[in-house]
């Protein structure tokens, strides 16, 4: 009944700061009023860079997942934070791309020198860090209602920053992603009461040790996944997440299209491998992956047909979300000894954040053209490439982590599930990751034709961009490139922490 | 001595219960809102310090009897004032809109 | 002859299929808004059966989902003040379902 | 026999629930709702869950059921209603609802025996604390960082509210709580309840540590004082710039954290408290929660900000 005790290790404590100094930064914006709301959020930002490195250095050295139990009290009347080689991938990659998206809203958030505190800068940069306490809660957290709360931060922090500019249709995509995120987080909590009734504890560890196969297990893991769905917006409840993610200030639809749809699906990815009784349910996989290359297809076509590029891109998220899911039955199916040594598995993690890094990069850029160019309508994009060359070039390395062609994260990453797929004989999955690729490579050219093209007659470029905006913006960009130098084969750092659990 | 006291919280109790009845009556059955708000209000106080009053012998210590009396003057106080309050939009031309 | 408990457990799933039903199909977000309400507070009796099923160690009720149930019914309320807070604004901007309606072509902002 | 009242309160809440989502006029399925969280609170109470059941009385109906009643009044007859959906649909959700509803019934009907329970376990450790209400000891010593991140959870909420403040008005004060005529009853009330209230609130809060009641019982009806007191407009709601309203924001959070963090230097690390000092420390952040709660709450019912800081 009672399973194996967690012990704290040595840099636990880490763990505890990565979670609370976001909090302390939000807390001291909201209550000191100083001049400058960015001021601390540039001291947490850094620091919180730091405290993943650090945390993730001690993975890698140790070689094993670094652990916190919360008052010394033990899971499962108390709550531990675990980090192993997955959570803290995510982690530096959040800790990155926030980092990233703060130099490049320093230009659009900053408070205006005649005011103590304005609106916008003052909202932005706290539920920013708000968002950062919710994604590490998420990676670390090892108790699913701890996991409820966390997805709440999240909603609460993600959703104001759709409706920054307060017009009217961005009121409209708040208020129906809020109703979205609502459903799935009663949803998710529906079935934590049901796995409490039938197992009296909701540690993952606990959980593990004594699922069973019945309809309670069944019932409940069937509501949470589809809770968490709906806040992943897989096909077909992705219908709030391209207004919304259009609809938010560039800096911060980087931050939810890279960061905010990843954490449900890092949910599902604990439930799945975690709590599901072994083996799990093939056909459950079978249509996860159905939905995943219905968002494909589909969503790439809608993004095919948007005539504003922020839309596109919102688009193009769904589509490449889509991807994530189609390793349930990769790894489910492959001959390796556990589904962490899988090449399926390695590739949708090496998806996951190299589409992170080149979304990121993309929103950012797409929001640098817009400002500079007064618009963001594609057909009009003419001339972009002389007033902000940089970040088009950003924006064409992105793309090509997109579409899946060398040298990129992405494609390195859709090899790997194309793989993947021929070798479990997955036909249907490997003809959409193609189909996939070649969809986005005509949306991504699509920009790009008429970014180059040279300027109409009247022309005018309405903002300039600092250099060092558009050189984060690249950064970013590169980032998702190297990525595509990695090998190609399972990672044991993303087993760190799984293996030798039972 | 007790069955004494049982038999007063029983009757008491009873009382008010039949007091919560006919007020509930008056309200579903009387024609207009003032009338109505009458038969409620009236029939609750009534039936409502019957009731608290029937649970008084019946309580284990000074202090949950002083709670009990307590939560009577709460009710009493904000059921005086919403009726008060509801009878003010009836009287100038029924609820707003 | 049923348990009180198994009694409310059926409630708790007579309110999550009238709230789910209300939440998918009313047209106006303040329905909906109410709606969440009916679901969120079915869900928490769930975790009251599981409580009261838990009674042991002299204590009538688990007190784990109890306090799980605190949380949630705080978590909800705040959610129900953001809803509010965007649907007044919503309305007073001159809309009020969740329709899109359809965006200006002639509209110059980056979206 | 002794199943009858509970059948008649199940019947009464699933009556109350349809009417909640069935009433054509939506000030009616507002009501419905508020006698919903009544019964709800009752339900409670059978299921031996008394804390909850101040919860559920104190957030879930009242505080709720003053928002959306408040909603309503401020919609007016703006709110259109929209296309009901047709026929198919409605009956292809009613079919999924009744799928998801026999699904979970007959979960709950064939429980599994011995019912799995964290009680024994919470119990054990209750002494070493010197606390006498379970429930307490889970939300500020077992599980003590969910309630401080739903504590977060509350100052985002206000922080989502005040970012619909219109970028003009920032820093100015919510619109006045006031109905639409002053009344003496109303204004009676306030004058003559608070001072009970508030010793109520903090009766609640205190006794939290060892019988029913917290923080969030205690903390709303505070809060509820207040947002009397502002109704009957006796005070306006305060600037959302002010820094004394912005540090009790936050006060209950950051007692909280220095709480937590103080147990790294005097227990076992954070969020742990030592044996003889338990006691004190979570009433001493208890007491301060429950003031922000208060704020919050309050804040939150009034709204984004409505008028031009002066």
């Amino acid at each position: 009944m009672t399973p194996a005790a967690y012990t704290a290790t040595e840099g636990g404590a880490l763990l505890v700061v990565a979670i609370v100094l976001p909090v302390i930064g939000m807390l001291a914006i909201f209550a000191l009023g100083l001049r400058r709301a960015e001021r601390i959020a540039y001291l947490v930002l850094p620091g919180g860079l730091l405290v993943a490195l650090a945390i993730a250095a001690d993975v890698a050295r140790s070689g094993a997942a670094v652990t916190y139990v919360l008052g010394g009290w033990q899971p499962p009347l108390g709550i531990a934070l675990r980090a192993d080689g997955l959570s803290v991938t995510l982690m530096v990659l959040t800790a990155v791309v926030l980092c990233a998206v703060g130099l490049v809203a320093r230009g659009s958030f900053s408070t205006p020198t005649d005011k103590a505190e304005a609106r916008s800068p003052m909202v932005f940069w706290t539920l920013i860090l708000g968002l950062w306490c919710a994604l590490n809660t998420v990676f670390l957290g090892q108790d699913l209602f701890n996991l409820f709360v966390a997805l709440e931060l999240l909603t609460f922090s993600a959703v104001p920053l759709v409706c920054l500019d307060g017009r009217r249709e961005t009121l409209q995509a708040a208020l129906r992603y809020l109703l979205f995120a609502l459903i799935g987080s009663v949803l998710y909590l529906m079935g934590a009461a049901l796995l409490y009734g039938a197992y009296g504890t909701l540690d993952l560890a606990g959980l593990r040790l004594l699922a069973r196969n019945d309809l309670a297990t069944s019932v409940a893991l069937g509501l949470m996944i589809a809770g968490l769905m709906a806040k992943a917006a897989l096909f077909p409840l992705h219908l709030w997440l391209p207004p919304a993610h259009a609809g938010a200030p560039a800096a911060a639809s980087a931050v939810l299209s890279a960061l905010v749809v990843k954490a449900p699906f890092f949910i599902i990815l604990r439930l799945w491998f975690d709590v599901a009784p072994q083996p799990a349910n093939a056909m459950a996989a079978q249509m996860l992956a159905w939905l995943g290359i219905a968002s494909i297809l589909f969503c790439s076509v809608m993004a095919l047909r948007q005539a504003r590029l922020k839309l596109m891109i919102a688009y193009s998220t769904v589509a490449q979300l889509g991807y994530l899911f189609l390793m349930f039955p990769l790894a489910m199916a492959s001959d390796a000894p556990t589904a962490w040594e899988s090449v399926g598995w390695t590739g949708g993690v090496l998806q996951l954040v190299s589409h992170a890094l080149a979304k990121a990069s993309m929103f950012l850029a797409a929001g640098l053209i817009a400002e500079a160019l007064g618009h963001d309508r594609i057909e009009n994009l003419d001339g972009a490439m002389s007033v902000v060359p940089i970040s088009v070039a950003a924006f064409g390395l992105a793309g090509l982590s997109l579409m899946g062609l060398p040298p990129s994260g992405g494609f390195v990453a859709k090899l790997m599930l194309l793989t993947a797929a021929t070798e479990t004989a997955n036909w249907w999955i490997a003809a959409a990751i193609l189909m996939g690729g070649i969809l986005a490579a005509s949306y991504v050219f699509r920009v790009l034709n008429r970014a180059m093209a040279a300027p109409s007659s009247n022309f005018a470029c309405k903002a300039s961009i600092p250099l060092y905006r558009e050189l984060t913006v690249l950064g970013l960009a590169i980032c998702a490139v190297v990525l595509g130098f990695v090998p190609l084969q399972p990672f044991a750092f993303l087993g760190i922490g799984r293996v030798g659990l039972p | 001595m007790n069955v004494l006291v049982d038999a007063f919280t029983i009757a008491s109790v009873s009382a008010g219960m039949f007091f919560f009845l006919a007020g509930t009556v008056g309200l579903l059955r009387f024609p207009d809102t003032l009338t109505r708000l009458h038969a409620l209000t009236k029939a609750d106080n009534l039936g409502f310090g019957l009731i608290v009053l029937g649970l008084l012998p019946q309580s284990p210590d000074v202090a949950s009897g002083v709670k009990l009396v307590v939560v009577w003057l709460l009710v009493q106080l904000a059921g005086a004032s919403a009726s008060q309050l509801i009878a003010q939009f009836a009287s100038k031309g029924g609820p707003p809109a | 002859m049923i348990s009180s408990t198994a009694l409310y457990g059926l409630c708790a799933a007579g309110l999550v299929a009238i709230g789910l039903y209300g939440l998918v199909l009313h047209p106006t977000p303040l329905r909906k808004v109410i709606a969440f309400n009916l679901l969120g507070s079915g869900t928490f009796i769930f975790f009251g059966v599981a409580a009261r099923r838990g009674a042991a160690a002299g204590l009538l009720a688990d007190p784990v989902p109890q306090a799980m149930v605190i949380t949630g019914i705080v978590v909800a309320f705040a959610a129900t003040a953001v809803a509010v807070a965007l649907l007044l604004r919503l309305a007073e901007s001159g809309g009020s379902t969740l329709d899109p309606g359809a965006p200006d072509p002639q509209d110059d902002r980056p979206s | 026999m002794s199943l009858l009242p509970d059948f008649a309160l199940v019947l009464f809440l699933l009556m109350a629930a349809v009417w909640t989502v069935a009433a054509r006029d939506r000030r009616d399925s507002v009501i419905g709702f508020i006698v919903v969280g009544l019964l709800l609170s009752l339900a409670w109470i059978r299921l031996n869950s008394v804390d909850v059941a101040l919860t559920e009385a104190a957030v879930g109906g009242g505080a709720t059921g003053l928002l959306l009643l408040r909603a309503c009044a401020r919609l007016g007859p703006i709110e259109t209603e929209g296309a009901h959906p047709q026929l198919p649909l409605r009956i292809l959700t009613g079919v999924l609802c009744a799928v998801v509803a026999a699904a979970l019934a007959t979960i709950v009907l064939f429980p599994i025996e011995p019912a799995p329970t964290l009680a024994p376990a919470a119990a054990a450790h209750m002494s070493e604390l010197g606390l006498g209400n379970p429930v307490t000891v889970v939300l500020l010593a077992y599980r003590a960082i969910d309630t401080l991140l739903e504590k977060v959870v509350l100052v985002l909420a206000l922080i989502g509210v005040w970012a619909l403040t219109p970028d003009l008005l920032w820093g100015g004060a919510p619109g006045s709580l006031r109905a639409q005529q002053s009344s003496g009853p109303l204004t009676f009330l306030a004058q003559v309840l608070p001072p009970v209230g508030i010793v109520i609130g903090v009766y609640l809060i205190w006794n939290g540590a060892d019988r029913p009641g917290g923080t969030f019982q205690g903390g709303t009806v505070l809060a509820a004082m207040w947002l009397l007191v502002m109704m009957a407009d006796l005070r306006e709601p305060p600037e959302i710039r002010l820094h004394k309203l912005r540090q009790l924001v936050v006060f209950g959070p950051v007692v909280f954290l220095v709480a937590g963090f103080a147990g790294f230097w005097i227990a076992n690390g954070f969020l742990s408290y030592p044996p003889d000092f338990a006691k004190p420390i979570i009433v001493l952040v208890e007491a301060a929660l429950a003031l922000s709660i208060a704020v919050i709450l309050g804040m939150l019912v009034a709204g984004p900000a409505a008028r031009a800081p002066r």
